[in-house]
């Protein structure tokens, strides 16, 4: 019941939220100089195409009319037509998110994969010679930019050793899962540093915590002390985090997927700014909108499960 | 009497035990701080060659004596270049920062303190910034009031304040519930004392850590612009720019771009060290 | 100006904390969970008194003390000084209040800015209040540290440099700097060790003879409360139980929960061993205070009455005065109780 | 020769729309030709002109229509007849005013008729002496016309944008498969009407698939661990490395591309004086522009000077000396000579991110610094940098062309013909350019056209609102097992003639 | 130091347990003796930060890093200090029990309380399901809490502090300990919970016939609950002995300022007996006798020589070269 409730509310908040990146994506891709036109035809095109392909888009027409026809379609679910590759933007939205969806939950996985047991390491053995390397490591990691963590990817995996693809995408899941390995752990590695850090902090912390002695007082085996008392508390925090960093991995995809050639929604985004597809452009940004919400909205949920006290 | 006596008695002592004992990741982060910043002020005392003068006769030196570093595409000595970004990227790493530092912590310390209709309005700004696209944002931003420097740190700026804001609010949240800030009120201080004199520099600590962070943060995202071309624009040197210039090279004149690629890394290690050790050197002692 | 005017007085003093307003409550159209903290409280303090104010935990001790000072504004009735109801005061009128009365804290750790020095702890209560001019400051502040009784060089050195007993005093002296009539401590020593406690109640004890303050001493120890108040009020669950003298109170107490609380706090005399509990259940939830007498679910004299009416403060003799329906309760026998099946 | 197999050919961007009418873009126009067929091809040279779906054409004496002949039983990629009212049809929708922005091309064409299922006269409005190499261009393909008006939609873009999500033309291959944004996939037309060597139709290969790539160095790693059989746009930086890899075949093949800086010499450029509008600053800067250090820094040596604005590819092109060899001296004495003896600031719009326009422009910012004049580079995103453009509103820009025809007429209409777009939008004129070139687009004398081009190029050269800088090829990287491909001066890719070795 | 706790109950002698810190090393316990026959409660009392808690965590051996325990430590004959690992888990939580002073923090948030119960079960005994279900519920009843069904379900935070506390106390006695060392299970509570606790414990020893160690800076608990106490000042035992009679005459006078320090019944608003000074840091200790800058006996010979814990009567002991003057300065007041 409370659980309900609380995502009844949560997804309330989201209104007001998604109302307003509407309004600002329309307003700053409008400001953004050039036009459609401009992006599309380029250097040949004569005033009188540009014109006439504004025309036909409704750009000539003043911004509240464009916007209130926009909000028109967009009540009834029609997001409108790409206007570079002229397919409707669900059907774009439909071909390209799930590459990046697929792609942000592996990382989300390496992440985990990496960070969680490296951090108890690091946390069990606090300052030890183990902790330190484990902390430099992955703070080197951290201090990467994510372009330059994926062309070393790429050079030592892909082109030197030949164990994975150089990008793409494949065509069956297997493949998917294979061509998306490297840029997957590209944006795993900055997340799992961050990850590793909070978890090791938050590990310490629990272990501290007097209800670890009571646990130990009772007799209780190290193993289960462990799993059910440090684990899940440790993970309160840090599970936060992740929503939050799972959130901005979601947008942030761009660069990844083009040194990696991952045909998915951030490329797409990137492509739609360069070329003023404004339809694209705001069903993305909203769709993403959405989707970040909602990876919150699970993020919390996730943390009332862990966390009783937080369920009111 | 007494008084005037023993004040700078005591704090000279103080300050000589305390020395030894500043945290360990402070004193590298500080000095890799440090020496970026010396590099920063003055690279013409330590860049052997002009960053700009091309050399038309060793383009695409490999390392050497003559060039530590070697050269790029234009004959430009890397390592000069290398040392040159340092005054462009801790620039990039100050100005991307502190007006969302100020400004942040200021909306944070009223938000946090006032609580109410503020606290609501906040919270839906917030959530906003937090599910929007923050590169597309920059990109977008960059875009429309075109590409440089100076409006990246306008875009950063109008979305960065947020975090700090938030994290202040939070922290002023705690604070002001603490029997102290009460006092204040009791003693009759106005709410701007309060704020001001009592709650902030109680709550600012988180605010100064995740500073640090978004310092190196910065640079990373100056980098990632540079490398789109949005950033800083030729002939600066920075290092984003300069890997991005190495990257057709990595495998004929792999320096190009690996010694940029290193300076980042340390830099942001400094920043993050040093973070770390301030976050330890402000932890209030109860 | 008229004495018999007591200095402070609250008169029927309600306080109400609203809790979350979740969406399934108001789906269901239930209100917002509130916590009742106080409800009708209707006391006076005098010139000169100490009055003790003791109950357990939640009962609204800190609720009572905090709406003396206006750090709370009351949901209902008034807390007047001086006759003067003080929310109406502003400005200038506002901050001689605050100068007037003063309160110090329980918490030794949150109640002093850990990045503030004791000298600008205590010199900007100074300066605010202008209470001496600027040269005339640190002198003052030696007096103040002198008159608490701390180490001579403690201007220069933070709170964490302290013990829970000094930085007690710190809280006293800051509130002395400001030259205050009244001081309403809450739970001045509760956070501290015993031997400790006893040095700093001696503190108070001399300094309100020598600055003739009127304290209102919020405590939950009954020992403490009784060695020091003129005049103690129990109270429970956000209302006044019983008010009396100290000595009254503690020998004849008119009201089945004061007895209780008397009954259960520990005897120092070995000799002098009970196993029988003196009150059974817990404490309900302030979030929902029965209607009738609060104490009426743990009472061993409960009847019906007790369940429906609230009963009201009503003297039991020579300034005595006990919210019970039992009006001759702890009189001369003690009535015996009504059934157990509760 | 061997039959069969799938070729992997690396892209550095997806096709947008797959309508030979209404496409505005590269990426669309240099793999049209695979899918749809026009009545001439392009030699291999892009010079002239070959049989393509019409076997036989013939111009009529007074230049006025050309007969053309159907080839026997050529069908559709569904099977369906290619027949004269398919070309009429398609003709018409090439030349309607509306309709993209190609129409120029086939501006001459006053009708056309059909006469019976194989022959087809065009008529023109005036002699066009380019109008043969316009019906090998993209936009004048045959498409089915009924299959096109089948298509879901009521207007033609409507259709046009059905019917390029499943494509039919008669082209040596047809649409598979098209996931946006990261494969294209085509295969062999069954209908194909050319032979190959073996005497068997073409093409060799069943498959041509199109992955795409944007990244360069990552096109070049999959070429190299063999995931791709070829690569397009390899970056010069690579060309010598690719030169000496065993696997691969660097091939650089002939291009019409030229990359040049444009220059607005209006007086004026918002309210504010225009150095720029100084010839002698013009030919200053040309000459303070070492070239051959340009060649080398941006194009790895892959690149040569330019001798005309046009690129020797192109037809009628003039001029066998570089232009404006590097002359510090020179240009010192011409900028004494011009209104800014001390020189001045300006800019340069860059495309964010363009490595090659990046380098161009950080050497031009060196070597004008040695003239006194002081280059700023802005680099903007296309669409910014497009509207700057048209609107005249912008100091310098880079650029580069590549010819869409076989003909001298695109570029020079562009470049130095003012009426069309003010000389590159820069608002240099010459009424001489103008009036030769009005004439040239008449003269079917190609001896008297030839004279015509080659003063134009002359004024222009001398007095253009442009910084030419060099031509290059085009560097594609093919397996060693890859044969027979082609990409031609205009950019298209041809693949009805590649083979690859099993 | 009677024989009949050589083989039965708890045997402490020579603890000491020491933490190397960055300001130098602090011995919280030093050199403890303390015997606990069964069914006898023990008091420990002394200030916050004498060594109370430090001394029951070094018994249960759960001193955390960087701490050091040396000493000796005997259950029922069994060193508790050298045994294995493995042995110790089976005692702790079945045979010696542990409560807690929060019960907020030490019971884990994240976990409903009947699963914390269950797993002490399930970690010592071999009931199944049901029969551990049905304990649990036995054993909240026993500590008071009403429908234990439901209760079990619950998180600690929809607990009130009362009940946290009996929560805990289900937990500790879940396997029927025969020791039981609680760290101030009352100091969180309200007097009238207090109360109920403190004699829920002593029905509870009757019943189960356990030892306990009882920490507690409050007097009136101690006076109220145990058969035996023992006084702690900086780390140390300073006074031991039944219960009247250290109240009676206090042969300490660390223990006699603690005394004097509590109101009694008779002078309101006179001054209190208070100790001066404040307890001293752990790491650097006066030379000499610990107490002897707060001291109102002390000598030179305090000073200099720190006092032994000296047996003067059957189970009497103080750590004072003065006790006996102590001891006749308490009888005149
Ligand atoms: N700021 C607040 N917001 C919500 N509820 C509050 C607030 N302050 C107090 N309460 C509630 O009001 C009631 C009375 O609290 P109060 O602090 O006055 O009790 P107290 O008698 O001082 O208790 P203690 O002895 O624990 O200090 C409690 O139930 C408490 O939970
Ligand atoms: N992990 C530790 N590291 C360093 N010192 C410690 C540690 N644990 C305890 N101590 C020190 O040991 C001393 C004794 O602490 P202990 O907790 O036993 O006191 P206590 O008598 O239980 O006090 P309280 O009444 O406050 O619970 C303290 O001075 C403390 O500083
Ligand atoms: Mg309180
Ligand atoms: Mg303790
Ligand atoms: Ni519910």
């Amino acid at each position: 019941m409370h659980l309900l409730s609380f995502i009844l509310r949560r997804l309330l908040q989201m209104i007001p939220t998604i109302i307003f990146i509407f309004v600002v994506t329309f307003v700053l891709v409008r400001l953004l100089p050039g036009d459609p036109a401009s992006a599309m035809i380029g250097d040949r095109a004569l005033d009188a195409d540009v014109t006439r392909i504004n025309h036909q888009l409704g750009l000539d027409k003043p911004l509240p009319v464009q916007f209130l026809y926009y909000v028109e379609r967009i009540v009834t679910g029609d997001l409108g037509d790409s206007i570079a590759l002229k397919l409707p933007v669900t059907t774009l939205i439909a071909q390209r998110l799930p590459v990046t969806l697929l792609m942000t939950a592996m990382a989300a996985v390496i992440a985990l994969v990496l960070a969680v047991p490296l951090a108890f390491v690091a946390a069990l053995r606090r300052d030890s010679i183990a902790d330190n390397a484990i902390r430099g490591a992955f703070q080197v990691g951290l201090s990467m930019p994510v372009f330059y963590v994926g062309i070393i990817l790429l050079t030592v995996f892909a082109a030197q050793f030949k164990i994975f693809p150089v990008g793409g995408y494949g065509e069956t899941v297997t493949e998917h899962l294979y061509h998306l390995f490297l840029p997957s752990l590209t944006l795993a590695l900055s997340l799992s540093a961050i990850l590793m850090r909070n978890l090791r902090a938050s590990v310490i912390a629990v272990m501290n915590a007097e209800y670890v002695d009571f646990a130990a007082a009772k007799g209780l085996r190290s193993t289960v002390i462990l799993y059910r008392h440090i684990l899940r508390n440790a993970l309160i925090s840090t599970v936060t985090l992740f929503g939050l960093q799972i959130g901005t991995m979601l947008g942030g995809a761009v660069v990844t997927e083009t040194v990696f050639a991952v045909p998915g929604a951030g490329r797409l985004l990137i492509d739609s700014i360069f070329g003023r597809d404004y339809p694209v452009l705001q069903g993305l940004t909203i769709t993403l909108a959405v989707l970040v919400s909602i990876t919150f909205l699970l993020t919390d949920i996730f943390q009332a499960w862990l966390d009783p006290r937080v369920a009111r | 009497m007494t008084l005037q006596d023993t004040k700078p008695a005591a704090t000279r002592r103080l300050a000589l035990s305390r020395l030894p004992k500043q945290p360990l990741s402070l004193v590298f982060g500080g000095l890799l701080l440090l020496a970026s910043v010396v590099l920063a002020v003055v690279p013409q005392l330590f860049a052997p060659y002009d960053p700009n003068a091309f050399d038309y006769n060793a383009l695409l030196a490999p390392p050497s004596a003559a060039h530590l570093f070697g050269t790029d595409s234009f004959g430009r000595d890397v390592l000069s270049r290398v040392i040159h970004a340092y005054t462009i990227d801790m620039q990039i790493a100050i100005f991307a920062t502190i007006f969302p530092f100020v400004f942040g912590t200021l909306v944070g310390a009223f938000v946090g303190y006032y609580g109410g209709l503020t606290e609501a309005i906040f919270g839906r700004v917030v959530d906003a910034v937090i599910t929007f696209p923050f590169l597309v944002l920059v990109i977008a931003i960059v875009s429309v009031l075109g590409p440089g420097l100076g409006n990246m740190y306008v875009a950063v700026s109008i979305v960065g304040w947020v975090f700090y804001a938030r994290l202040v609010a939070a922290e002023v949240k705690v604070q002001k519930r603490l029997d102290y800030a009460d006092a204040g009120r009791v003693m009759g201080y106005t709410a701007m004392r309060i704020i001001f004199r009592h709650l902030l520099p109680n709550a600012i600590t988180p605010a100064i850590v995740y500073w640090m962070t978004d310092m190196a943060l910065a640079i990373l995202l100056g980098s990632s612009l540079g490398y789109l071309g949005l950033g800083a624009q030729p002939p600066i040197s920075e290092w984003g720019v300069q890997i991005a210039d190495g990257k057709n090279f990595m495998n004929t004149a792999w320096w190009i771009s690996v010694f940029p690629g290193v300076a980042i890394v340390l830099t942001g290690l400094g920043f993050s060290l040093a973070g770390d050790g301030v976050a330890e050197l402000l932890r209030v002692k109860r | 100006m008229n004495t018999n005017v007591p200095l402070l007085s609250i008169d029927g003093l309600s306080k109400e904390f609203s809790g979350p307003f979740s969406l399934s409550r108001r789906l269901k159209g239930l209100p917002p969970i509130s916590v009742k903290a106080l409800n009708h409280v209707t006391l006076d303090v005098k010139r000169g008194e100490t009055l003790g104010i003791v109950g357990e935990s939640g009962c609204g001790k800190s609720t009572l003390a905090r709406c003396m000072v206006r750090l709370y504004e009351p949901d209902g009735g008034a807390v007047r000084f001086e006759g003067k109801d003080i929310s109406t005061l502003k400005g200038p009128e506002r901050r001689a209040f605050n100068r007037r009365v003063q309160m110090i804290f329980q918490d030794p750790y949150g109640s002093l800015n850990p990045r503030m020095t004791v000298a600008q702890i205590l010199g900007e209560a100074l300066s605010v209040h202008r209470m001496r001019p600027k040269t005339e400051i640190p002198a003052r502040i030696a007096e103040l540290i002198e008159l608490v009784r701390l180490p001579e060089d403690a201007a220069h050195r933070r709170p964490h440099e302290f013990s829970g007993g000094q930085r007690q005093r710190i809280g006293i002296a800051r509130a002395l700097a400001v030259e205050p009539e009244v001081i309403v401590a809450d739970e001045l020593v509760s956070a501290l060790d015993v031997s400790v406690q006893a040095q700093v109640v001696n503190l108070l004890l001399q300094l309100q003879e020598k600055l003739k303050l009127t304290v209102v001493f919020v405590a939950h120890d009954l020992r403490l409360v009784r060695h020091i108040s003129h005049r103690v009020a129990v109270m429970y669950l956000g209302q006044v139980m019983e008010i009396a003298t100290a000595e009254a109170l503690f020998t004849a107490p008119r009201h089945p929960y004061s007895k209780a609380l008397l009954d259960a706090a520990p005897d120092l005399d070995p000799e002098n061993r009970s196993r029988a509990v003196a009150a059974t259940g817990e404490i309900p939830s302030p979030m929902n205070v029965p209607p009738g007498c609060p104490f009426a679910s743990r009472c061993p004299y409960v009847f019906d009455r007790c369940r429906t009416e609230r009963p009201l403060l009503t003297p039991r003799g020579t300034g005595q005065y006990a919210a019970c329906h039992l009006t001759d309760f702890g009189a001369a026998e003690p009535p015996v109780p009504a059934s157990t099946e509760t | 020769i061997e039959r069969g197999g799938t070729l992997t050919y690396g892209r550095y961007a997806d096709s947008l729309f797959l309508d030979p009418v209404l496409n505005d873009a590269n990426v669309d126009i240099w793999i049209l030709s695979n899918l749809y067929d026009t009545l001439l091809l392009p030699t291999d040279d892009g010079k002239d002109v070959k049989p393509g779906l019409a076997s036989e054409y013939k111009m009529a004496d007074d230049g006025m229509s050309i007969a053309l002949t159907l080839r026997d039983g050529i069908k559709f990629s569904d099977g369906s007849p290619i027949t004269a009212s398919d070309v009429v049809w398609s003709l018409k929708r090439a030349t309607k005013k509306d309709n993209g922005i190609w129409g120029f091309m086939v501006d001459s064409i006053d009708d056309i008729v059909a006469d019976g299922d194989t022959k087809v006269t065009i008529k023109l409005k005036h002699p066009d002496p380019a109008i043969l190499a316009a019906l090998t261009v993209f936009n004048t393909a045959i498409m089915p016309q009924k299959a096109f008006e089948a298509a879901k939609g009521t207007t033609d873009e409507e259709k046009a944008k059905d019917f390029g999500t499943h494509p039919v033309g008669s082209g040596a291959f047809m649409l598979k498969s098209w996931d946006r944004g990261s494969v294209m996939k085509l295969v062999k037309n069954p209908y194909y009407w050319a032979k190959g060597e073996d005497g068997q139709p073409l093409p060799y290969l069943d498959e041509v698939d199109f992955p795409v790539i944007p990244d360069d160095a990552t096109r070049i790693l999959k070429l190299g661990s063999g995931e791709l059989d070829g690569a397009e746009f390899i970056p010069y930086s690579r060309v010598a490395e690719l030169k000496g890899s065993a696997a691969v075949d660097m091939e650089l093949f002939p291009s019409t591309r030229v990359q040049y800086v444009t220059m607005n010499v209006r007086p004026e450029i918002d309210g504010k004086k225009n150095p720029l509008s100084d010839v002698k600053v013009r030919q200053a800067m040309n000459y303070a522009i070492n070239k051959q250090a340009i060649i080398q820094i941006v194009t790895h040596g892959v690149g040569t000077p330019q001798t005309s604005y046009m690129s020797t590819a192109t037809p009628l092109h003039a001029g066998d000396q570089p232009l404006y060899p590097y002359d510090l001296e020179k240009a010192k004495s011409l900028m004494k000579e011009s209104g800014y003896p001390d020189g001045f600031s300006t800019s340069i719009l860059v495309l964010a991110g363009n490595q090659d326009q990046i380098s161009i422009s950080t050497a031009l910012q060196q070597m004008l610094g040695q003239i006194g004049v002081k280059l700023d580079l802005q680099q903007v995103d296309n669409a910014t940098l497009t509207q700057q453009y048209r609107e005249g509103k912008f100091v310098m820009r880079n650029a580069a062309w590549t010819d869409d025809i076989a003909d001298p007429n695109e570029i020079t209409s562009y470049f130095a013909y003012s009426p069309n777009i003010d000389a590159l939008h820069t608002g240099w004129n010459s009424e001489e350019a103008d009036t030769l070139f009005e004439a040239s687009q008449k003269e079917m004398d190609g001896a008297k056209r030839a004279e015509e081009y080659a003063r134009i190029q002359e004024i222009f050269n001398t007095t253009g609102p442009t910084l030419p800088l060099y031509e290059t090829p085009y560097p594609v990287a093919l397996s060693k097992k890859v044969h027979g491909f082609l990409q031609i001066p205009l950019g298209n890719n041809i693949f009805s003639g590649a083979w690859k070795d099993k | 130091m009677t024989t009949a706790a050589e083989q039965s109950g708890l045997l402490v002698r020579g603890l000491t347990t020491t933490f190397d810190t960055a300001r130098g090393t602090a011995i919280a316990a030093a050199d403890i003796d303390l015997d606990v026959a069964p069914g006898e409660v023990v008091g420990l009392v002394g200030e916050s930060g004498s060594g109370k808690s430090v001394t029951l965590r070094s018994i249960m051996r759960l001193v955390r890093e960087p701490g050091k325990v040396r000493g000796r430590v005997e259950w029922n004959g069994r060193d508790l200090i050298g045994m294995p690992a493995e042995d110790l888990r089976r005692l702790r939580g079945s045979e010696i029990a542990m409560i807690f002073q929060e019960p907020m923090t030490a019971l884990n948030p994240v976990l409903p309380v009947g699963l914390q119960i269950d797993e002490n079960l399930k970690a010592h005994t071999d009931l199944g399901r049901k029969a551990r279900q049905a304990r649990a519920i036995e054993l909240m009843t026993i500590v008071g809490i009403p429908s234990p069904e439901t209760r079990l379900k619950e998180y600690p935070h929809q607990f009130s502090g009362g009940m946290r506390q009996r929560a805990m106390i289900a937990i500790a006695l879940a396997c029927s300990p025969k020791l039981l060392l609680a760290d101030e299970p009352t100091t969180a509570l309200d007097v009238t919970i207090q109360d109920q606790i403190l004699k829920l414990l002593l029905d509870l020893r009757d019943r189960l016939q356990m030892s306990v160690v009882l920490v507690t800076h409050d007097l009136g608990v101690v006076a109220q609950t145990c058969d035996r106490m023992a006084v702690m000042y900086a780390g140390r035992i300073v006074e031991t002995g039944t219960v009247p009679e250290v109240f009676a005459t206090p042969h300490h006078p660390y223990t006699r300022g603690l005394l004097g320090s509590v109101p009694n019944a008779d002078a309101p608003r006179t001054l209190l007996r208070s100790i001066d000074g404040t307890p001293p840091n752990l790491t650097d200790l006066p030379a000499g006798c610990a107490f002897h800058p707060r001291c109102a006996f002390a000598t030179d010979l305090c000073r200099r020589e720190r006092p032994p814990l000296e047996t003067f009567g059957p189970g009497r002991a103080a750590a004072c070269f003065h006790h006996q003057q102590v001891a006749r300065a308490e009888a005149l007041v």
